[in-house]
């Protein structure tokens, strides 16, 4: 039964895999991109906090606690563009029939929860020494609580459909509609806040940035990207080992894991 | 059209369901003055959003039943072969849902808001704004109705994937009455209202259908 | 540099508790991601290996 | 004239047949075999294009049923597992909507003639609901009376009838086939029924 089952898979693969790209191909490749992506980003996280710690002057206005925006704001900049990238993954795995793509969008999704989740924490750990209130109905935090609303829905839609197929493209069609609704969600926020209440202190858009700050910025942006192509490569194998376990290269490659001591390594 | 009509007389055979949204509706409403106490000042500033926020999740909560049926008894694989636009079926769906769901509330909305102490204009423009969108509501509600369509634990799913982008109806819709409250015009927030149903309705039956076919898979 | 001394550096102008914070969570999350993921691929292959060896 | 080339299909991560091919002309009439679970409810929802497939196409009169959907709609009928009647309405409103659907209008005479032939015209105002399940099924098999469409694509239209219904279902599926329908049919009972040409498709998982 279980040869069978095996059996039909290799004339499976034989006449379709990805169409474009096959996962035996791609899972090794990927693990040799990994390690080049996890130093980049190492490399540039240092200089980015070097930058940001022994570079960067004080905040005449706000001391040293504006330093959190070194990551605040690379972590909101993070968690927004990684949903786009996911969208148009999902949205070429729709298009195309391509499950590689949608397998990366399901890769990106909880990296991009996490930016979400680090981006609200920080900046409420940074709204309380400047507003006084560890939560403050701003704009840019509440579009932020309910992008991370946007991405819990698009996982718990993923992996409550068993069926992988079914799971691809519900989930694909629903980060369609989410990436044509952040928008107008954002756009209504806006309105919404400076409706209810005056100005408060422009988050990110500090009076006078110093083009260092900018710099320390851009630095841990940069990092985060790398990190996050990193970790979706990662994310990306698991997802492909899982489906594919029944696959004779997974088998293989399980079995080999075993005699080479690296089980539970990165590579 | 037929499928409307069809809708509609279910509907109608089972009065009851469209008795339990305007149930919820009312519970939710009359728990907030019990929750905050009556102050009638209180209670007036907090009546657009609270009148808005029962609106919506008494659409939502009637939301699961919008395909579910159709696709356990499987009208729904007939209307998927049906040699006519998904999407025109799907919206005929989802505007016999309106009609029950939503109409009822829109209507039931001024007494509640007399409840609030809301004034004559501020009940005329609460009106207005649940008119124009709630539709909107119905439409989008639609898509997660379709995506949720069998899977465990649906009807919670359904919340997540929705409310969300519920956000923007409910910020216009709810800033409308809070405008005519404090004396300015409900103009634009209606304008935007309506322009979201009008962009929901252009869109979402399209992405409703999509995620049927999806789904019935 | 910015900072007299050691302590200033960690003292932060006397918000140390929030930007350390800030910095430490970041670090936190990155590394309980990737221990997950790594444990995560450990069990699929263990998963695989044992429908191998059936 | 209906084609289907190289369909292969999956199901979670079970592969339930692949590369099957077939062709079907008018007046043809094709049994679909196999044992329970081997995908023949499948292939025929793949065949309604209620599935996509894996792998493979299905072409109506040399067209992509995906390209020329309304078109090839127009001349399928297809009666699944699932009856598709509505509890709460009674059996002429449920013909009448599904004949509707298809884009079609009958007289209410036209429906109960449909309901008299195959025996359940006694329950023409009846709530479905209150119907038993050989009825129900009857009910839905009505619509076969009702169709002109040109093929048939039938999921074990004769499960859950009696002889005298099958009999009555059986003379309907040769009058059909004697005006050059198509029917694609899966069934576990022997059904004598005449075509021009009559071919099984075995599916092996």
């Amino acid at each position: 039964m279980v040869n069978k089952s095996i059996d039909n898979y290799k004339v499976y693969m034989k006449i379709n895999w990805f169409k474009y790209s096959s996962p035996q191909v791609f899972y090794p490749l990927a693990g040799k991109l990994i390690p080049w992506f996890a130093w980049l980003a190492a490399i540039l996280a240092l200089a980015g906090l070097y930058v940001s710690f022994m570079v960067a002057p004080t905040d005449f206005q706000q001391g040293e606690a504006y330093r959190i925006i070194f990551v605040h704001v690379p972590a909101a900049w993070m968690s927004m563009v990684i949903y786009i990238v996911m969208a148009t993954w999902a949205g070429l795995g729709l298009a195309l029939n391509a499950r590689l793509s949608a397998m990366m969008a399901q890769a990106l999704a909880p990296t991009g929860a996490i930016f979400t989740l680090l981006a609200l924490v920080t900046g409420s750990l940074w709204g309380k020494p400047m507003w006084g209130a560890w939560w403050v109905w701003d704009a840019r935090l509440t579009s932020e609580l309910i992008l991370l609303f946007l991405y819990l829905g698009f996982i718990a839609l993923q992996s409550s459909i068993d069926d992988p197929r079914r799971a691809d493209r519900a989930g694909a069609l629903l980060a369609l509609v989410g990436v044509v609704n952040v928008p107008i969600i954002y756009f209504s926020v806006k309105w919404w806040n400076t409706l209810h209440q005056g100005s408060s202190i422009n988050m990110g858009a500090a009076p006078k940035m110093a083009a260092t700050m900018l710099l320390g910025m851009l630095l841990m942006a940069l990092a985060f990207w790398m990190y996050t192509v990193a970790v979706a490569l990662m994310r990306v194998r698991c997802i492909m080992l899982e489906r594919e376990r029944n696959t004779d290269w997974v088998k293989e490659l399980s079995l080999k894991t075993l005699s080479s001591q690296s089980i539970a390594g990165a590579k | 059209m037929i499928v409307l009509k069809r809708d509609l007389l279910l509907a109608f055979r089972r009065r009851s369901d469209l008795a339990t949204t305007l149930f919820f509706f009312l519970i939710v409403s009359s728990l907030f003055p019990l929750g905050i106490g009556p102050e009638a000042a209180v209670l007036s500033s907090i009546a657009p959003g609270v009148l808005w926020v029962a609106a919506l999740l008494a659409g939502m909560i009637s939301l699961s039943r919008l395909f579910a049926a159709d696709f356990s008894d499987g009208s729904l694989e007939q209307m998927l072969i049906a040699p006519q636009p998904l999407a025109l079926l799907v919206l005929a769906k989802i505007s016999a849902h309106w009609i029950v769901c939503g109409l009822p509330v829109v209507l039931l909305a001024p007494l509640i808001g007399l409840q609030y102490g809301l004034p004559n204009e501020s009940l005329l423009v609460l009106v207005w704004s649940l008119l124009l969108g709630t539709p909107a509501l119905s439409l989008i509600g639609a898509i997660g109705a379709a995506l949720t369509l069998g899977v465990r634990g649906s009807g919670l799913l359904v919340a997540l994937l929705v409310l969300p982008l519920y956000i923007p109806v409910l910020i216009f819709g709810a800033g409308a009455v809070a405008a005519s409250q404090h004396g300015m015009s409900a103009q634009a927030h209606l304008s935007l209202l309506a322009a979201c149903s009008l962009l929901s309705l252009v869109l979402a039956p399209l992405a409703t259908a999509a995620a049927l076919r999806i789904s019935a898979e | 540099m910015q900072w007299a001394s050691w302590l200033a550096f960690f003292n932060m102008g006397g918000y140390a508790f929030y930007v350390w914070f800030s910095f430490g969570l970041s670090l936190v999350c990155i590394i309980l991601e990737v221990s997950a993921l790594r444990k995560r691929r450990a069990q699929a292959l263990r998963f695989s290996r044992l429908l191998a060896q059936e | 004239m209906l084609t289907a080339r190289n369909l292969t299909c999956l199901r979670g991560d079970r592969l339930l047949f692949k590369k099957v091919g077939f062709e079907l002309s008018a007046g043809g009439l094709m049994y679909v075999l196999g044992e329970n679970g081997c995908g023949k409810s499948s292939l025929l929802r793949l065949l309604c294009g209620l599935l996509s497939p894996e792998d493979g196409e299905v072409f109506w009169n040399g067209k992509s049923i995906k390209n020329d959907a309304e078109n090839y709609q127009s001349n399928l009928t297809y009666i699944g597992h699932l009856n598709g009647l509505k509890d709460d309405l009674t059996a002429l409103e449920n013909l009448q909507f599904s004949v509707r659907l298809a884009a079609n209008v009958v007289d209410n005479a036209v429906v109960l003639n449909a309901l008299t032939a195959i025996g359940v015209a006694r329950c023409a105002n009846l709530p479905v609901g209150v119907l038993s399940q050989g009825q129900k099924r009857r009910v839905a098999l009505a619509r076969l009376w009702l169709s002109s469409s040109q093929l048939w694509i039938l999921d074990e239209p004769f499960a859950a009838l009696d002889t005298a219904s099958v009999t009555i279902l059986a003379a309907q599926l040769n009058q059909h086939m004697a005006k050059g329908g198509m029917a694609i049919i899966t069934t576990h009972q022997d059904v004598d029924i005449q075509a021009q040409s009559i071919q099984n498709l075995r599916l092996s998982a």
